[in-house]
C-alpha cells in the first residue's frame, strides 16, 4: 500500500456504537485500510446502526441498500468460513445498487469531513465570552404595519402538494459514470493513446475521481490497457484494437 | 469626525452592543462613510492586543468586543455559564449539510444523509443553531438555514465563511477505494486483476 | 498570577460585569489578595485613558467599565435604534394558521406546519401577537388566538377580518377537516374552491 493517505480522523479506533448513520458507518469502514470487510462483526454493525439504540432512523432506501450489501457480506463470510469457492459472477442488479451506494457515499463524504472541521472550530471558538448586557434604550417606535395578504399566502403555501424532494443542487455536482465512460470512449475513437492528466485537465476533483473509476472499469472490461511508469505520475491509456 | 474621535466612538459602541455590529450599522449610528469606519475598526482592533484581556473580532456578520479565549475560566467564575451542550456527530453532520446547501429542506437533508432527520432538525432549531427560512415558492417543505448563533458558536465571520466544499472531497484514490470495497464486498475473487488492469494509480 | 496577567483578568471581568465589582468580589473571583488586585485595577484604569472610548471608574462601592461621558450622544443613537421587528417566515406562517383557524393548539399547528412550533409560539406570545385562549372542554392542549396588537399590526378591523381565501385549493391529509373549519369560520365560500368559483365572502 503506497500513496494512500488515510485522513487523520479515520485513524481513530473503530467503535461500532459511534456510528450515526449509514454513510458514517460505511465511509469509516471502507476508508480504513486495516478493516477487512470480511472481519466485521456484521450483526453488531446492523444492531448498532438500526437497533433501538441507534440515534436516527435511517431512510428506508438507504437501509435497504445497506442491508442487501451486509447480507451479501454475511453470505460471503459464511462461504469463506466453510471453505467454499466464491468466484461466481455477482448479480448485476446487486452491483448496480452498490455503484449507486458508492456514488452517494462519495457525494456525502465532504459533508462528513466538513462536520469534523466544524467540531474543531467549535473547540477553538469556545473560550471568548460576550458581554451581552441589554442596552435598554428609548421606547421603540411602533413597528411598520404588515400586509394581511401575507397571512393568506402563508396559509395557502401550507396546503400545496409538496413536490418530490429535489437534489438538483447536489446533482449539479454529481458526475455520472455512464457520461464519463461515453466521453472516454469518444476520446479513444479519435486517438489510440490518451493521457489521464490531459483527460481531466480543468475538471474538479470529483470528476477526476469518477474519470479514474471509469478508466479502471474500461480496463477491467479489457477495452483499454493502462500503464503508469512513475508512481503518482501520469497514466497512459491505450485503446485495445 | 477625526479618525481618533471615530475610533473612540467605535470602541464605545462595540462595548455597549449586546450583539455584533455590522459595518453598515456602525456607519448608520456614527453617520460616517464605510472607509473611515473601517479604519477606526482597525485601530480599535490594534488597541486591544494580546497584552489586554479583551479583543475585537469580526464574527457572525459584524464586529464584536469580547474577552480573550484564555480567560474563559476566570470569566466563568464571575458569571456562571450554562455548559455548552455537546453537539452529537449526527447533529454536526446535519449542520454541515445546512451550512453548505442552505436554504435546504428536511427531505433533501434526509436523502443526502440517508437518515430521517426530523428529530435532529428539531433539536437544532430548539438550540437556535438553525432556523426556518421559508418554503419554496409554490409551496413545499420548510427550508432551513444556519443562524448567527451558529456562526458565533463556530467562530465564523459571516454566513458562508466556510472552506470550499471541494476541499473536503475524497481524493480520486479514496473515491475509487470506496467503490472497490463496496463492489468487492460480496464477491471476493470475482474480479481478480485482469491482465493489463492498472490499479496502480489507486495504490491498491 | 503575575501583575500583567492579573490586569488582563481584571479588564475582562470589568468588561463582562453588568454592575460595579467591589474589590472583595474581584479578590474572590481572582483568588488573589487585595494588594495585587488594587495594582491591577490601577493598571486597567491607566490603560483606558482619554484617548479611548471607555473608562474604568470607582462608583457606588465598586469598579466599573463604562463608555466615556462625551460619547453619550452617539451611544444614545445606538440605544434608540428601532428594534428589528421583522416577522420571520416561521412566525408569519404560524400567525396565519392561528388567525384563520383560531382557537388552535400547538399540536395541531405543528401538524399543519409539519415542523416543531414550540419556540415560535412562545416568541409570538412574548411579542403579544397571539395569546392563550383556554383549553377545550374535556381537556387537551392550550389553544391560542390572535390579539388586538396582531390586528393593529396587520391593519385589521376586528378578529376574523382576514383576506378571503379565494381560489383556495387544499390538498394533503388535513385538507377536508381544515376546509370545513375555514368554511365554518366564513373564510372560504360554500362551494368547494374550484378555480374561479371562490366567492370570497369571508372577509366581510
Amino acid at each position: 500500500m503506497t500513496g494512500m493517505a488515510v485522513p487523520d480522523a479515520l485513524a481513530q479506533p473503530l467503535s461500532l456504537d459511534l456510528f450515526e448513520g449509514p454513510f458514517d458507518l460505511l465511509l469509516t469502514l471502507v476508508l480504513r485500510e486495516e478493516v477487512d470487510l470480511l472481519d466485521l462483526p456484521l450483526l453488531e454493525v446492523v444492531e448498532g446502526a438500526l437497533g433501538a439504540e441507534a440515534g436516527e432512523r435511517w431512510d428506508s432506501d438507504t437501509a435497504g441498500e445497506l442491508i442487501v450489501l451486509l447480507a451479501a457480506m454475511a453470505e460471503l463470510k459464511a462461504r469463506v468460513l466453510l471453505g467454499e469457492e466464491t468466484d461466481e459472477e455477482p448479480d448485476p442488479d446487486a452491483l448496480e445498487a452498490r455503484e449507486m451506494l458508492a456514488a452517494r457515499l462519495v457525494a456525502y463524504a465532504p459533508f462528513q469531513r466538513a462536520a469534523r472541521w466544524l467540531r474543531e472550530r467549535a473547540a477553538a471558538s469556545a473560550g471568548p465570552r460576550y458581554r451581552r448586557v441589554p442596552m435598554g434604550g428609548a421606547t421603540p417606535r411602533p413597528p411598520a404595519p404588515l400586509d394581511p395578504g401575507a397571512l393568506r399566502d402563508a396559509l395557502a403555501a401550507l396546503f400545496v402538494e409538496a413536490p418530490a424532494p429535489s437534489l438538483a443542487h447536489i446533482d449539479r455536482r454529481r458526475v455520472s459514470i455512464p457520461d464519463v465512460l461515453a466521453r472516454l470512449r469518444r476520446a479513444l475513437g479519435t486517438a489510440r493513446d490518451l493521457s489521464f492528466d490531459e483527460l481531466v485537465r480543468g475538471r474538479d476533483r470529483l470528476e477526476e475521481a469518477i474519470t479514474l473509476m471509469a478508466t479502471l472499469e474500461l480496463a477491467r472490461r479489457g477495452e483499454i490497457t493502462l500503464s503508469q511508469p512513475q508512481e503518482f505520475g501520469d497514466i497512459a491509456i491505450t485503446g485495445v484494437a | 469626525m477625526s479618525d481618533a474621535a471615530l475610533a473612540r466612538a467605535v470602541e464605545a459602541l462595540l462595548f455597549l452592543s449586546p450583539s455584533p455590529l455590522a459595518v453598515v450599522d456602525l456607519c448608520e449610528v456614527l453617520q460616517e462613510p464605510p472607509g473611515p469606519v473601517q479604519r477606526a475598526l482597525q485601530e480599535v482592533v490594534a488597541r486591544h492586543g494580546e497584552e489586554g484581556g479583551l479583543e475585537v473580532v469580526e464574527i457572525a456578520g459584524g464586529w464584536a468586543m469580547r474577552t480573550r479565549a484564555d480567560l474563559a475560566e476566570v470569566c466563568d467564575r464571575l458569571r456562571d455559564r450554562p455548559e455548552d451542550e455537546r453537539i452529537s456527530p449526527a447533529a454536526l453532520e446535519t449542520l454541515a449539510v445546512v451550512a453548505y446547501l442552505e436554504p435546504i429542506g428536511r427531505p433533501e437533508i434526509g436523502r443526502l444523509r440517508g437518515v430521517a432527520v426530523d428529530s435532529t432538525v428539531n433539536s437544532l432549531v430548539e438550540r437556535g443553531l438553525i432556523e426556518e427560512a421559508g418554503r419554496p415558492q409554490g409551496g413545499g417543505a420548510m427550508r432551513y438555514r444556519t443562524t448567527r448563533a451558529f456562526q458565533e458558536r463556530f467562530g465564523l465571520r459571516h454566513a458562508g465563511d466556510l472552506p470550499a466544499l471541494e476541499d473536503f472531497e475524497l481524493s480520486g484514490e479514496e473515491a475509487e477505494r470506496v467503490r472497490r470495497q463496496l463492489l468487492d464486498a460480496g464477491h471476493i475473487g470475482a474480479a481478480p486483476a485482469a491482465p493489463g488492469e492498472g490499479d496502480g494509480h489507486g495504490g491498491e
